[in-house]
C-alpha cells in the first residue's frame, strides 16, 4: 500500500506556493498549517475576516486574548504592523479583490474548479460563514485537502453534487497522494506524492487526469 | 441626551415581542455583549428575529473562549425559545455530532433561518446604515443561495442582488465609551458590533469602562458618537 | 420701509430649533453661523461632511491647522470627544438617517419643500458638493436664506424653475423677514419679522402663506 | 515586497496617457498629495481622467490652505491641459466670477465631466474597492443628475442605481506609513484618500513619515497595509 502525504506535508507544499508580499487567508484545518512552512526570505501578511491582517503565530498558553481571534477562534499573537477592522471592511478586502491567495478546505472539487465546502447534503443544515466571499474574492483559490472521503468516496469528481460554494473558483488542488491544476483543457496532474503513479492517482479521481509534460514528484 | 443606563435590565426593558435585534460578535467572547443579552433573556421578550454571525459557538463549544472561562451568547436565547427567526453566516456547529438548541429548533420547525454569507450580512447590515437599500455582489452567485435572487451582469460577470438589513435594537460590546457615546474596540472585536451600531434604532453598547470626552483620544476613536444611543458598564 | 432681520438673528432663530443632543450639519453662509446661538443647556454636536463630528469654534488665528477644516474650509478647533472618519462614512452617517437637522442656504425653495441650491442656471455649471445627500439623508431640513434674491426676485416659489438639489425635503424655511413651515395643505407663515404683516411678506413670496392660528412676532 | 520609493518622480513614472487617476483631498491642503501631483505635472501624462472632490480649490482661492501659505492641487493638472475628463462633486468655484482652468476648458469643449453628489462620489469609489459592482442610493433623485438612471422603489421610496468607480492609480496623502504599508492620517485629511487607496490598481501615497512596522501602533492604523503598494516621504 502506497504513503498518503501527512497533512503537515500538503501544507507545506501549498505553503511554496506563497510568494513575497502575498496577502493571505488560511481556512479551517490543513489551510491552518501552511502559516507554519513558508520558505524563508518571504515575507506574507495574513489576513482574517475575523477583522486582522498581518497576525503572529498561535499564542502561548497564558498569553490568550479573547480579543484577538482569528476566523478559526484560535488565539493569536500580535505582530508590528498589525492592523484591525470591522466585519464590513474585512470583506470588503476579500470581495474587492485585496486578498492574493486563499487556501480552503473542500468536500467536493470538480473538474471545473467548481468548489462545495459548506454543506453536508445528508445534514441538511450548513454553515457558510465566510466561504463564498472568499472563494469569489481572492485573485487565487487554493484548496489542500484528503484526496478521498472518510468513506473512500473520490472528492475531486465530475459534477459536484453537493450545494455549491462558488462555481469556477478553484485553481490549484493539493492532496495527500497529489497536485492538480485547474485548466481551461481539463485537470492537469502535476506532482505525484513519492511512488504514486497516474493510474493510482486516477483510480481515486472521478473526472479524468492530464498528465503534466513533465510531471513529477512532489518536492518540498 | 443622557446614554449611560446603570444597569443592563433597564437598557434592554423596552425591547417588544416580536423586535429585530442585532447581537454583536465574530463567534467568541471578544465582541460579545453577554451581560446584555443576559438581560434580555431574563427580560423574556420573545418571537425575536436575531440577526448575528452565529448562533453562539462560544457558549456551545469554546469557540474564541479563554481556557477554563465560560461563556454566554446569543444561544441562551434560542435555548430560551425566544427566538423565532435567525439571519446569519454560521449557524450550526461545525460538528454534524454536535447539535446546537439552533439545530434542534429548526429541525422541529419552530425557528427560521435566512442564512447569509458573511461578507453578505456584514454589508447588508452596513448599507441599512448608509442608507443604501440594495447592492449588487458576485458573492452566492451559481449557488443554492442565491435562489430567487435578481442576477444582473455588470462588465460580463454576475453578480446577485442583496437588500439592507436593519433592525430595532443592536446589542453590542466595545472596550471603551465616553458619555457623549464615542466607542474603542479592542482587536478583533469590533468585527459585526461596529456595523451593527449604524443600523439600528436604537443601539445597546455594553463596554468595560465609561470615561469623560477626551479621555479616548480623537484618533482611537472607532465609532463616532451618533450611532450610539445606550451605554451599560460591564 | 420694514427693516429686515440681519443674517445673526436668522441663525439665532433657527438655532433655537436645535434640540439637546442633536446632531447637527451646517452649511455655507449663514447656516454657518447658527452654532454661535444654540440655547444654553443645550448639547449639540456638529458633524461635517470633511470627515468630523463634534468639532470645536473656528481656530484662531496662529491655530490654525490644515488637517482640521469643515466643509467650507475652515480651519477648526479640537473639542474633547471628537471623531474623525473617511468620506465614505462621512455620508454613510449623512445618507443613513444618523444627522438630525441639517440648515441650508437656498436659491430658490418651493411650495412643496422642493430645495434647488446648487446650480444658477445662468452659469451652466455648478458645484453640488454635499447638497444633494444632506438634502436627502438629514432627518429634518432647515432652509436658512434671505426672503428674496439679489434682483428683488422671490426666493419661495411655486415651482423651482432652478435645477433641484432635492424634491420634497425642507420642512422649515427661516428667512430675514419670516418663520414658514412647510406642511401638506401648504406654506404656513408662523412668526413674522417685527413689524411685517402677512400681506408685506405675501409681497415677497410667490406661493400663498396660510398664516397659522397663532402667528406672532419672531422672539429670539 | 518592497513598497518605499525614493522620488515622487520614480513613484509616477509609470502612469501612462489615458489612465484614470483618483486624487485625494477635500480641497484643501491637507490630505492632497501635493508632491505626486507636481510629480505628475512634470511627467506630463496626458488625456488623463481625474476622480477628486474638487478640481482645485485650495490653488484656485486658498480653501483649506493656512494663511500665508500657497497650495497645490489637482488644478496644476487642468491648467496644464493633462486632463480629458473629470469626475468631481465641486468642480468650479464657488464664486461665478472667479473661474478656474476647468470651468473655462469645460466652456470650450476641451474637458468632459461627470458631476456627482458628494457621498455619491464616497460611495462608488468605496464599492469600487470592496468588490460591488453598483448600488441604489436616494442622492439625486428627481434631478438633473440622475437623468438616465435607473429608478427603483423599496419600501415605497424612489432610489437610483449608481456603478462603482476604479482607477489605474491613486495620489494620496497620508500621515505616516509603515514599510509594510500602513497608513494613519490626521484630523480630516483622511476624506477620499482612506477610500481611494481601495480602489485603485496601484495606490500611491505621500507621507510625512515613514516608520517600521510597530511604530503605529495597530489601533492608530487607518488603512490596512494590502491597500498600499508605494510610498514616498516628503
Amino acid at each position: 500500500m502506497l504513503d498518503r502525504l501527512p497533512r503537515e506535508v500538503i501544507a507545506m507544499r501549498v505553503a511554496r506556493e506563497l510568494k513575497d508580499g502575498d496577502i493571505v487567508n488560511l481556512g479551517l484545518g490543513i489551510p491552518s498549517l501552511c502559516s507554519q512552512y513558508v520558505p524563508e526570505g518571504r515575507t506574507i501578511l495574513y489576513h482574517s475576516e475575523s477583522g486582522v491582517l498581518n497576525y503572529g503565530p498561535m499564542a502561548e498558553q497564558g498569553e490568550e486574548d479573547d480579543d484577538l481571534i482569528n476566523a478559526s477562534g484560535q488565539f493569536l499573537e500580535p505582530t508590528p504592523g498589525m492592523s484591525f477592522f470591522h466585519s464590513a471592511d474585512a470583506f470588503g478586502m476579500i470581495r474587492g479583490g485585496h486578498i492574493d491567495v486563499t487556501v480552503l478546505g473542500a468536500l467536493q472539487v470538480s473538474e471545473k474548479g467548481d468548489l462545495s465546502n459548506w454543506m453536508l447534503p445528508s445534514r441538511g443544515i450548513g454553515n457558510v460563514g465566510g466561504a463564498m466571499d472568499l472563494a469569489v474574492g481572492a485573485k487565487r483559490v487554493i484548496v489542500a485537502m484528503e484526496h478521498k472521503g472518510r468513506h473512500g468516496e473520490p472528492k475531486v469528481v465530475s459534477e459536484c453534487s453537493f450545494p455549491l460554494t462558488s462555481p469556477t473558483c478553484v485553481s490549484l488542488i493539493v492532496t495527500d497522494i497529489a497536485v492538480i491544476s485547474v485548466e481551461q483543457e481539463g485537470l492537469i496532474l502535476r506532482e505525484t506524492a513519492p511512488g504514486w503513479r497516474l493510474e493510482d492517482i486516477q483510480n481515486e479521481t472521478e473526472p479524468e487526469l492530464i498528465p503534466a509534460n513533465d510531471l513529477k514528484e512532489i518536492e518540498i | 441626551m443622557e446614554k449611560v443606563f446603570s444597569s443592563f435590565d433597564e437598557a434592554v426593558s423596552d425591547i417588544f415581542d416580536g423586535a429585530v435585534i442585532m447581537v454583536s460578535g465574530f463567534g467568541g467572547t471578544g465582541g460579545t455583549a453577554q451581560n446584555l443579552i443576559v438581560a434580555l433573556r431574563d427580560h423574556g421578550a420573545s418571537n425575536l428575529t436575531i440577526i448575528s454571525n452565529t448562533a453562539g459557538l462560544a457558549s456551545l463549544m469554546g469557540f474564541g473562549t479563554l481556557p477554563g472561562h465560560s461563556a454566554i451568547d446569543c444561544g441562551i436565547l434560542i435555548d430560551n425559545d425566544q427566538v423565532g427567526k435567525l439571519i446569519a453566516s454560521y449557524p450550526v456547529s461545525p460538528s454534524p455530532s454536535k447539535i446546537n438548541s439552533f439545530e434542534s429548533h429548526f429541525r422541529e420547525g419552530k425557528i427560521g433561518l435566512e442564512l447569509v454569507p458573511q461578507g453578505t450580512l456584514a454589508e447588508r447590515i452596513r448599507a441599512g446604515g448608509a442608507g443604501i437599500p440594495a447592492f449588487f455582489t458576485p458573492t452566492g452567485v451559481g449557488t443554492e443561495l442565491s435562489e430567487g435572487k435578481e442576477v444582473r451582469e455588470f462588465d460580463g460577470r454576475s453578480y446577485i442582488m442583496e437588500t439592507a438589513l436593519k433592525s430595532d435594537f443592536a446589542l453590542v460590546k466595545a472596550h471603551k465609551a465616553d458619555t457623549l457615546g464615542n466607542l474603542s474596540y479592542k482587536g478583533t472585536s469590533q468585527n459585526f458590533g461596529a456595523v451593527m451600531v449604524r443600523s439600528s434604532g436604537i443601539s445597546i453598547v455594553e463596554v468595560d469602562e465609561i470615561v469623560s470626552p477626551g479621555q479616548i483620544e480623537s484618533h482611537l476613536i472607532n465609532t463616532p458618537a451618533l450611532f450610539v444611543d445606550r451605554i451599560v458598564k460591564r
